[in-house]
C-alpha cells in the first residue's frame, strides 16, 4: 500500500509508525510535527528522517514558527497547502493522523 | 476532480489541527476537488454561531462559511454537539446536523479520507 | 461501488479524551448507514487496538457509577452485537501483561462475535485490505 | 476550613481531566474547604446551559449546578468562551465571567492550587 | 518544598519529573496514570514508582477501568477523593499537574 | 497578605493547543488583578519555559499571516512590555540547538526586561521561592 503519514507533534507517543509497513511511505510534517526537519536533538537529527525518502514539511507550519526553509534538513521537502492535496490525491492511496 | 472527506475531532480554538483541517479543505476546493468534512468530539463546538473573532484565539465561523460558499458540505456529529449544549437553531447556517454514520456513507463516496483524530 | 472496507485503529487510551471511545460509536453506526447509500452499497469497518489503545479494554469497569458515562466495555458488547470484527494486538496485551481471558465478550447478550486476539501481523494486512484508514 | 483554588483548561466531555476537576471540588467542600473553580480554554465551553445529558458523554450542567449550590464559586474566561461563541446570556446561571486577572486573584487568596492545564 | 504531582497519562512526555527536586514528593496517579500503579510493561514495574515512597491512586479511577485493588502495586496507596483533598491540604504545600 | 509569587511553567510546545499561549496571556493579566485585591495586595508570576516549552518561542513568526492569529512572539513582547519575568531553560535550548539569540526581546517597543535565558537551576529556584507553581 502507498500510506501518507501526517505526523504533528514532535514528540509522538505512539509507535505505530515503526510497525506499520508499507511499499511506499510517505511521512509530512505538520504543526508542531516540523521540528522533526529542523531541530538536532542533541545534536542528532530527527530519526524520523530515516524511515523513507518521502519527506514533506509544510511551509505555513514553518513560517508560523519563525523557522527559514534554509533550516530544513536537506531530505525534507517544503511543501504548500496545495502541494498536500496534489500528495493526498497523486502520491499516496491511504493517508494516516497519528 | 476527485473527492476528499475529512474527519476532523480536535478543536477549534483549542488544538491546531482544527485550523490545518480548514485550511486543506480550502486548497483541495481550490484545485477542483469536492470536499466534505464531519466534525465530531470537540470540533463539533466550532459549529456554533456568532464567535467573536479575537486575534488571540483561532477564529472559526468565517472560515466555515467560506467553505460552505465555496460547496463543502460539512456535518456535526449530532450527539457530540448537544452534548455540549449546543442545540441547532444556535448553530451556523448550512452546516449539516446528522448521526455519525452520515461520516460513513461520505466516506464509502470518497476517493481520500484524511481522519484527524485526538482531542 | 458496493462494499468499502474500513480500518478503524485505536492507538491512544481509553478514558482520556474521548476520541478512543469515538472509534467504537464511529464504528457500530455502520449498521445504519445503509439509509444513507445506494442499495447494495455497504461500509465494513474492521475496529483494531494496538500500542496504548489496549488499554481500557478490560471486563468489570464501573464508569457508570464512578462518572455516569458508559463504560467502554459497554461499548465492545455493542460492537459485537452488529457483528463488527474487533481485533486486539496480541503482542501489546503480552507487552503490558494483561491477560487475554480480561477482555469481555457479549456471549451472555447473544452475541455470536467475540473479540479476536490476533497478532500485529493480522492488523497490518486489516489496514492493507482496508480502502481507508481511520487512525484514532 | 482552607481554600482551594482549581484552574481547569482541558474541556468536558473532551477531557476526563475536567471531570476528575469537577470530584475533586465536590470532596473538598463536602470536607468543609472553599472552592474557587476558573475555566480557561477547551474548558469554558462547558458554561454553555442546555447540556442534553446523553449517557455516552461526560455530563457537566447538573454537576456545575450543584457545585454552585454546595457555595463553589465558579469563572469562566470571558475571552475564551465568546471565542467559542458562548455568549453570556446563554450560559449556566451563577458562573461568573471574568479576565484572566480573576483566576490570579482567587489564588492570591488561596492555601492551595491545583492548575490542570493540557487541552 | 512540599510537592504533590498528579500523573495522569501512562505515557508522559514531559520530563519534568525527572528533574525538580522537592523534599518531599508525592506522586498520585488518576486518570489513566492509574495504569503505573498496575501495569508491568515487559515484566518490569513502572519506573514512576521508585522516585518516591509517597505513592498514591486513585480508586474510583481503578475501577472506572475495571482494574481490582488486588492488582495494585504494593508500594502505591489506595485513596479517594476524600482521601486525594486531605493529602493536598495537609501532605503537600504546592501541587502539580503535569 | 501582600505579594503572592507565582511560578508558571510552560512544558509544552507553542502552537498545538492553546494552553501554553494562556500561560503567558494568563500571566500578563498580573498587570490588572489590583481591581479584584485589597490595597497592597499583588500578585507577581515569574514565567519559565522549560523541556518542549522552549519550542515555538523564536523570532519572526508569522502566525498572524498565516492563520490569523496573534503569535506567541507578540505575547511575549507584551509580557517583556508589562515587566514580567521570563525565564527560558538554557539546557533545553542548547538540547534542542536553538540559538539564544533567535529569542525574541521588546527593545524596540522600549521594554526595560528582557527574557533571560537561565539554567534550570534558576527555574527550580523560581518554583521554590513560588507559593504556587501553575504547570502548563
Amino acid at each position: 500500500m502507498k500510506l501518507g503519514v501526517f505526523v504533528s507533534d514532535y514528540t509522538i507517543t505512539v509507535d505505530t509508525l515503526d510497525r506499520l509497513k508499507a511499499e511506499k511511505l510517505g511521512i509530512i510534517l505538520v504543526a508542531n510535527g516540523v521540528y522533526h526537519a529542523t531541530i538536532k536533538e542533541n545534536g542528532k537529527t530527527s530519526p524520523l528522517l530515516d524511515k523513507t525518502p518521502n519527506l514533506y514539511v509544510l511551509s505555513e507550519d514553518l513560517q508560523t514558527r519563525g523557522i527559514a526553509e534554509s533550516d530544513v534538513d536537506k531530505r525534507v521537502k517544503v511543501v504548500n497547502y496545495g502541494d498536500v492535496v496534489d500528495l493526498i490525491f497523486n502520491e499516496y492511496e491511504k493517508t494516516a493522523w497519528l | 476532480m476527485a473527492t476528499l472527506t475529512i474527519g476532523v475531532f480536535p478543536g477549534l480554538v483549542g488544538n491546531m489541527a482544527y485550523d490545518f483541517a480548514l485550511k486543506l479543505a480550502a486548497a483541495a476546493v481550490d484545485k477542483g476537488h469536492k470536499v466534505s468534512i464531519w466534525f465530531s468530539g470537540n470540533a463539533t463546538g466550532s459549529v456554533k454561531a456568532n464567535q467573536k473573532h479575537l486575534k488571540d484565539y483561532s477564529t472559526g465561523e468565517k472560515h466555515l462559511k467560506a467553505l460552505l460558499e465555496k460547496g463543502v458540505e460539512m456535518c456535526t456529529c449530532e450527539a457530540c454537539t448537544v452534548a455540549r449544549g449546543i442545540q441547532k437553531p444556535e448553530g451556523i447556517e448550512g452546516i449539516q446536523w446528522n448521526a455519525m454514520h452520515w461520516y460513513l456513507a461520505k466516506i464509502h463516496g470518497a476517493d481520500r479520507v484524511l481522519h484527524i483524530g485526538g482531542e | 461501488m458496493g462494499d468499502v472496507k474500513l480500518a478503524f485503529v485505536v492507538q491512544r487510551p481509553q478514558y482520556k479524551g474521548e476520541t478512543s471511545r469515538l472509534a467504537i460509536t464511529h464504528a457500530i453506526a455502520y449498521q445504519t448507514v445503509e439509509i444513507l447509500l445506494e442499495d447494495g452499497d455497504t461500509v465494513t469497518p474492521t475496529l483494531c487496538f494496538i500500542g496504548e489503545g489496549v488499554l481500557g479494554l478490560q471486563k468489570g469497569q464501573k464508569a457508570m457509577d464512578t462518572y455516569g458515562i458508559t463504560s467502554t466495555e459497554t461499548h465492545l458488547k455493542n460492537a459485537l452485537l452488529v457483528d463488527l470484527d474487533v481485533l486486539v494486538c496480541k503482542e501489546d496485551l503480552e507487552k503490558y501483561g494483561i491477560p487475554e481471558d480480561s477482555i469481555p465478550d457479549a456471549e451472555e447478550m447473544g452475541a455470536d462475535k467475540t473479540i479476536r486476539v490476533v497478532p500485529f501481523s493480522e492488523i497490518q494486512k486489516a489496514i492493507e485490505d482496508a480502502k481507508h484508514v481511520l487512525f484514532f
